[in-house]
């Protein structure tokens, strides 16, 4: 962290890592000028990561806590892994924005208010006596108060807008003064605004002049005596482009599919937070894509299951309480040994819960809620950007094993966003897609020797008309079977079939101390905020490795070996210690849990203690 | 689609190796066989026909029909069905189902596939009994019934399942017999022909648990009397010498006159298929005693079709922007580059 | 049931302190004003009310009426009430549902609820949308609707509500519109007395994700042009100054005619709630451009209530065989002794 | 086993124990000749235990494989534990049914087939070129031959009764017949024929005197030199009565109800084999017993659960595709907090599996098969007798806690029977059910200190109006909550709610040596196989104990101590090892499994063998 003078003349600091948060009511635009800033800042260089914190209800009164809205966003020189614990800085536009997120903030934090926003009734309506800007309840923060309403409707005074107009605009004026404040150009934002608001170019303007006027507050003012500069981090070369997870998932799914040669049937139904998938690729019309959303989440998944039975790659996206409802399908597409990719964007549960909170506890679920032996692979994204190589990679195992993959995202990842690395499309592994057509010794459930798949065999291929179904079959010619040991042996199959496919994925890699005595184990959201806490650990000295599964069913064939290297095994997980008991079952040894079930992610903080405690 | 070889498929190309497992005396083995006389005079190679069913003795149907297959779950052979037409919509598929499949616990996907209007055809097996759960009523048991879970007799109201598939919007609508072969052929060819979700209820008879439930209608000496065939365009008269019609006494109130000796068949109504909902409604209502009980295509109407119009969307979307470019769609948005 | 107490409730006994969170300028605020205002009039002790209601912003309703709630899971309502009605035929229960929880999701239960005709009133907001979910199509949105999950437009064609209804064999059936404040009123009284399952459909405005969707029924100025208010032994007539009528051209065809000098309302139909299902239809088919929509009763026939009849049995059975003697149950069969 | 004269002057054999088969086609009346020779059996005062083998066809095709029916009986002067391994005799009525049964018997067991099913065209239908009976296939076993069906006609000559009629008696023949050999008393079948068929009374006459011609038959018969005695068992004293396990548990869940003082809404849709449950619930409409056939497993515990809401006891009962369907409102049901019963009787899977055929492999779905952390109660039935307790415990435990729990027995104890010692009405532990009634201070989700439970405050109550739902629910007052902290509590709460059902939950005990060193640990329908194995590797000096769990969530609170006092611990499972990756994930100490997944129960001769290898 160093320090020289700003072009404003204010005293320029040099920091390596920031988090910032825009807060206000849902109307007040925040989230818009939280994704211009992150598109700014991902244009500087900067590693990042964000996440957007929406209000449960669609449209809550104005000016009341459930209507906050939130977005935040950590930004930095070095390796980023997570939007950040505890902001360093709250924008907040109005009362109630500053109560919801005051919790949440770092010691000394600073809040910019905007002080126009909180007038009595607006105190009122988030259920404040006294004004916390005035009473001294926020004596542990640096407090800025900005008169952002009234400053905003005098730099468009002369556009002539009316009022109502002209404060609609008071989002680009905080994203203004955060510019000059974090020394960033405006110009990306200009030139956004202007494509974005072509057809009404009055209110590009007055957008336009209230980004300026903020820029320009933040230059003059007295009140920001240090502006900051968080240098370039060192990223891998390639192209850049800042994406959300569900975003990701969607495109993985569509890269897989186009490499696959195929089509995609996506069943689904709407449901917080995966209906983002839906509209995503129901956009893609051109890409191979049939999107088909359904009656309900059974008719989604049966649609895709019966996709794939007819050659297309089966898709179906939800959360919690649909994947409740995908049990039964999802136990016959076992049993039809058919490729089908299962979606599970993971939410607060049990039931309802809270569904526009994060939480990963659905693995469960995932593994064990059929009825019977009833194995499929399982796999869990990491981040954001992750979501895209596991989507992938869902498609490419599906196809290749011929089973259903369920694949587990989450809130935090699905609505985040971090910049990702573009991979080039010649790069992205192959998915040889093979439908028998020879009618010579066809048999149903004759098996490919090595992974034990069974052969696609599509409707419309002459000579290989036969029947599937849920009744178990016999083994090779797949007719109707009620004979013991053929069940036996179909279940046993069944079950190694998936087993192998530990052959086809990697090991496991450890990161972090060859020597170490202390592992963290990790699955799919939690990866951030471990890696992050490693790091910082090590950073203190610290030896600690860190292990992070993407593939829980089966694991990969090196896990118990590795898991023997370490004395202890920390397992952070966002529910009550799901897979530290599939890991105890699996290998008959102790792990030790941390859990958090509050609807949010690990803070690198709290997995970073108990390391401490630990190594 | 009509290949040579499609055309010289018989009877037998149809038949597969699987012992039918069905009691002696079921109403479920006339349909399979004029469904295996019907199939081989469609046109349609033997590899395009993909029957789906759920679960029952009549949702065993797929086994013994030597196309592509795919016996399911139970009541969710509409969602897979949707999923094959979706995936592939040069296939001709075909529905097995029953009272119970269809219409207790398959009855929401049912009733969205005829919304919706996908090109499938629908046999629904209505023998108004659960057959393989060993006879419990089902949602077309009369009220009263006694059956192994209503043993004081049902106090569950029945569906009229023509009257549900109308009001549900289905665009084909017939019923038939299982013994009537010619006229279960004749009905499956117009089922075959419709372009949308053809729904076909066949009073079929279970000789085990529910012997006896179609008797009026399924014996030879009663059918002429019970039965009233529907024939698009034609005036609806029935009995043994076709001496009887029906006319609207009222609006919306049907009633049996009698004809011959000069009274002659003006008046009468007319058969129209492409009719107001509220007409096949009416004869949907018609059942004994007082009204013959109507069999045949009760409505056929030409409605967009769900499958065709999907996948008629993506071609317009792709001659518009072109069929997608993956590294486009990757590389979009805001990018940067870090070297 | 009337007691001293249930006679004194006022709207505000029906007000919870939970804030209610629809977005400002929502359709539902207005059935819920209804509701209240129509609850304490019914001679129902206020602890008699359960309201069950699926997922969906409309199915929020039970947090906001200070009765016995259950917000349940998505388009299960109709199970969970009629296992209420089952534990204690005594309550009045009520669904609130929404379009998508009633017919995408909960379709299944619905048509069986109304099949069975279980004594439970339905209010269906119908606003043409996922609300909650944030704005995708739903099956009663029109084709060709763009949304978030349809950008090119819909090809799901939608049901008619109370066309499904009427298929599904229900025994109350109406229509209401969320802003017509006396009409609801009227209708949810109506629904209220009947005995076996009260369907309403409610047009109702979601002025964030389909504003306007019902524009010509809920603006004062162009609603009497629009709706025709059915009303039980009265001619169907409508217009601002009552001027038109609907007649039946040729059977099954109802059309608009001209009223007023000299024309009287001779040869209308006459709206006659018990009349055969087919003229019902004929009203469900009704609407736009060329004719009104109708709102109000359109059906109210009396049918065995399923609740009634669970529990009528069992008490014919305990009057038969005695109340059940544990001991005797227990002790029945081939006993044998060893000591 | 001694031997003395017979009072046909065969030779008089003791013997403990018999299994005997009878097989024929589905018509031929085998379940009834079973179900008699069972009823007098139980009255001779032998222990036993029995299993019917149904065609999984309706009615399949006469003579035909698929249309065998068999009926197996094991009768002791001991403890019975299961069915019985392999049959001492096969009563084969046609060659479908020597065929399909031969594999199961004891080698050097005796059949009695009834040559008359043995002409050519039925060999032809069982798929057989020459006649087993003549052409020395059978060399391993003692092949009586039998013409019952002639000997049938002769007997009932005199009535005049159409042929085909008198063929339908030939199944009393064959019971007579046994009767003799195995010295039991004709009169309790001649008097239940005389019952049964009092409105037809030429029929009656005719059944009996094929049962006493076949009884003659086998007194006079040189075919059989030796006739057999198998003493009376001793069993504890009591009123017995032979039953199967799922009308074990329809009058489980009956009387329950009646002494909780309630009422009991059954909602459920038909499946095999769960399905009589329904039947048997349907009959008693007298016993507070509301029975709805709900329209699909969704809405019969839909209603199951809106009948808790409102007061009654809720129950739903189904089989592996049923209970698919039923997650999504279990998972509703762990958030609302109410008693709930869910009865799974399994059958073997996945998908439809072998829906006439048995396995206990949905134990993964009733512990983990919910979205996100869905803790509730989990028991299983161990034997027929034993459901009828087991349903009443998961009664009184819904009902105490609050909470659903779910009961899993299967088809093989659902189907098969035993006797059963009846208790005592006033020994049934007490239920008390309190609804809350005072407004004063009510809050639906404040907690019973000791239990955790909320209150069952029901609609009708004046002053307790309020709302329930699967949106989480904050702490005491219940509104809906988003806080985070308030999440985590409540998910902790639910958990720790069921882990405190331990304190009101008796012990695991072992049976067997105390200075064991090997455990066999098992749950559900192993009992019977595991029990049997356990004393008899005992009776042969092995130190070995057994613990049989039918508490499975919660364990037992010393559970943990106990597997600690053994070296080993052997877990016999009819499925891949369900109950073992638990333990082990539980305890992280490593169980052997011992797994059978072939529809059928483990033999105790499987069982033994582990253990002899092991102890
Ligand atoms: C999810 C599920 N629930 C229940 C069953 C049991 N079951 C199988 S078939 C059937 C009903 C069959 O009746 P229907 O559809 O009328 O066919 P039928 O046997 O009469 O031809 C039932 C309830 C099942 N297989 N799966
Ligand atoms: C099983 C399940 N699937 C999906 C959802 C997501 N979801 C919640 S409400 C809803 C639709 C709401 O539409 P509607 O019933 O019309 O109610 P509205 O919000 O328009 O009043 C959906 C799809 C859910 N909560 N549960
Ligand atoms: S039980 Fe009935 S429906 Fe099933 S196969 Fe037998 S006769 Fe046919
Ligand atoms: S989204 Fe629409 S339906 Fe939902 S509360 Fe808002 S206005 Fe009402
Ligand atoms: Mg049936
Ligand atoms: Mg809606």
């Amino acid at each position: 962290m160093g320090s020289t003078a700003a072009t404003s003349g204010a005293k320029l600091e040099t920091l390596d890592r920031v988090v910032i948060r825009f807060a206000g009511d849902s109307g007040d635009g925040m989230q818009l000028a939280g994704t211009q800033f992150t598109a700014t800042t991902a244009l500087v260089g900067n590693d990042l990561a964000t996440f957007p914190d929406y209000p449960a209800e669609i449209r809550a009164p104005a000016g009341t806590l459930p209507g906050v809205s939130g977005f935040q966003i950590n930004f930095s020189s070095e390796d980023i892994f997570t939007p950040g614990d505890a902001p360093d800085v709250l924008v907040a536009m109005n009362p109630a924005a500053l109560k919801v997120n005051l919790r949440d903030l770092k010691p000394g934090a600073t809040i910019i208010a905007n002080v126009d926003g909180f007038r009595e009734n607006d105190l009122a309506k988030a259920g404040y006596q006294t004004n916390p800007l005035e009473d001294g309840s926020l004596a542990g923060f640096q407090v800025i108060p900005v008169e952002m309403t009234r400053l905003t409707r005098t730099a468009l005074k002369e556009t002539g807008l009316p009022q109502r107009t002209a404060d609609r605009c008071k989002n680009f004026f905080a994203l203004g003064l955060m510019y000059s404040l974090y020394s960033r150009p405006m110009e990306p934002t200009l030139r956004w605004i202007e494509k974005r608001f072509a057809r009404n170019p009055e209110i590009a303007r007055a957008n336009q002049l209230a980004l300026k006027a903020g820029y320009a507050y933040g230059e003059a003012s007295e009140l920001f005596p240090s502006h900051y500069v968080v240098p370039p981090a060192r990223l891998e070369p390639g192209t850049y482009r800042n994406i959300s997870g569900n975003s990701a998932l969607a495109l993985g799914l569509v890269a897989a599919t186009q490499k696959a040669g195929g089509r995609m049937v996506l069943g689904a139904y709407p449901i917080t937070p995966a209906s983002d998938v839906l509209h995503e690729l129901s956009q893609l019309k051109n890409f191979g894509v049939v999107t088909f959303q359904a009656e309900d989440e059974i008719g989604a998944i049966g649609a895709a299951l019966g996709a794939s039975f007819a050659g297309s790659i089966g898709v179906t996206v939800t959360s919690g309480p649909g994947m409740a409802l995908k049990t039964e399908f999802l136990n016959l597409a076992v049993m039809v040994e058919l490729p089908l990719v299962v979606v599970d964007i993971q939410r607060a549960g049990p039931s309802t819960g809270m569904p526009t909170k994060t939480e990963q506890a659905d693995l469960f679920l995932a593994l064990f809620g059929r009825p019977s032996d009833s194995p499929c692979i399982v796999l869990a994204a990491r981040s954001p950007a992750d979501c895209f190589e596991t989507a992938y990679e869902a498609v490419r195992l599906a196809v290749r094993h011929m089973t259903p993959v369920v694949l587990l995202s989450d809130l935090s990842i699905g609505a985040g966003a971090e910049p990702w690395r573009l991979p080039r499309i010649e790069d992205l592994p192959d998915i040889p897609v093979e439908f028998r057509t020879d009618p010579d010794g066809f048999l149903p459930y004759a098996r490919d020797p090595r992974t034990l798949a069974r052969p696609w065999a599509i409707p419309g291929t002459p000579g290989l008309e036969h029947r599937v179904g849920g009744l178990e079959k016999s083994d090779g010619a797949g007719h109707v079977s009620y004979d013991p040991l053929n069940h036996e042996r179909m279940t046993r199959l069944r079950t190694e079939k998936i087993a192998r496919v530990a052959e086809d994925i990697p090991p496991a890699e450890p990161f972090g101390d060859d020597d170490a005595r202390l592992l963290v184990l990790g699955w799919g959201g939690t990866y951030g905020a471990i890696a992050g806490a490693v790091r910082r650990a090590r950073a203190e000295g610290r030896r600690v490795a860190h292990v992070h599964l993407r593939y829980l069913s089966p694991f990969p064939g090196n896990l118990g070996e590795i898991l023997d290297r370490f004395d202890r095994v920390l397992l952070p997980e966002n529910n009550l210690g799901q897979l530290a008991l599939v890991v105890q079952g699996r290998f008959a040894r102790p792990v030790i849990p941390l859990n958090k079930v509050q609807g949010r992610p690990f803070r690198e903080q709290e997995i970073l203690e108990r390391i401490l405690e630990l190594a | 689609m009509t290949t040579q070889a499609a055309l010289e498929l018989t009877r037998k190309d149809f038949v597969t190796d699987q012992e039918v497992r069905w009691c002696p005396g079921c109403g479920d083995y006339a349909v399979l066989a004029a469904v295996q006389q019907v199939f081989p005079e469609l046109g349609i190679p033997r590899e395009n026909f993909v029957v789906v069913s759920g679960i029952g003795c009549s949702s065993r149907f797929p086994y013994y029909v030597n196309t592509y297959g795919f016996h399911t779950i139970h009541g969710r052979a509409p969602a897979v069905a949707t999923g094959v037409k979706l995936a592939n919509p040069e296939l001709s598929v075909w529905i097995a189902t029953g009272d119970g499949d269809a219409l207790s616990i398959g009855g929401n996907h049912l009733i969205h596939l005829m919304r919706r209007n996908v090109d499938v055809k629908i046999l629904l097996f209505n023998n108004r009994i659960y057959g393989l759960t060993k006879g419990q009523y089902s949602p077309t048991s009369e009220l009263g019934k006694k059956t192994k879970s209503s043993p004081y007799g049902s106090v569950d109201r029945p569906f009229n399942p023509i009257g549900l598939a109308l009001g549900a919007g289905a665009t084909f609508v017939a019923r038939t017999v299982d013994v009537f072969a010619p006229h279960i052929k004749e009905v499956l060819r117009q089922a075959a022909e419709h372009r949308g979700t053809a729904y076909v209820e066949v009073l079929q008879n279970c000789n085990i648990y529910n012997d006896g439930a179609w008797e009026p209608y399924r014996e030879k000496e009663l059918r002429d009397d019970n039965l009233v065939l529907l024939r698009n365009g034609e005036p609806l008269v029935f009995g043994r010498e076709r001496r009887r019609g029906i006319r609207l006494g009222s609006p919306y109130a049907p009633e049996v006159v009698e004809l011959g000796e000069g009274r002659s068949e003006a008046g009468l109504l007319v058969h129209d298929e492409a009719g107001p909902l509220a007409y096949a409604m009416t004869l949907a209502e018609m059942q004994g005693p007082d009204l013959p009980l109507p069999v045949g295509v009760f409505r056929k109407v030409s409605e967009p079709v769900f499958d065709r119009d999907v996948h008629g969307q993506i071609a317009e979307v792709t001659a518009l922007k072109g069929r997608g470019d993956l590294a486009k769609l990757l590389y979009s948005g805001d990018l940067w580059e870090i070297s």
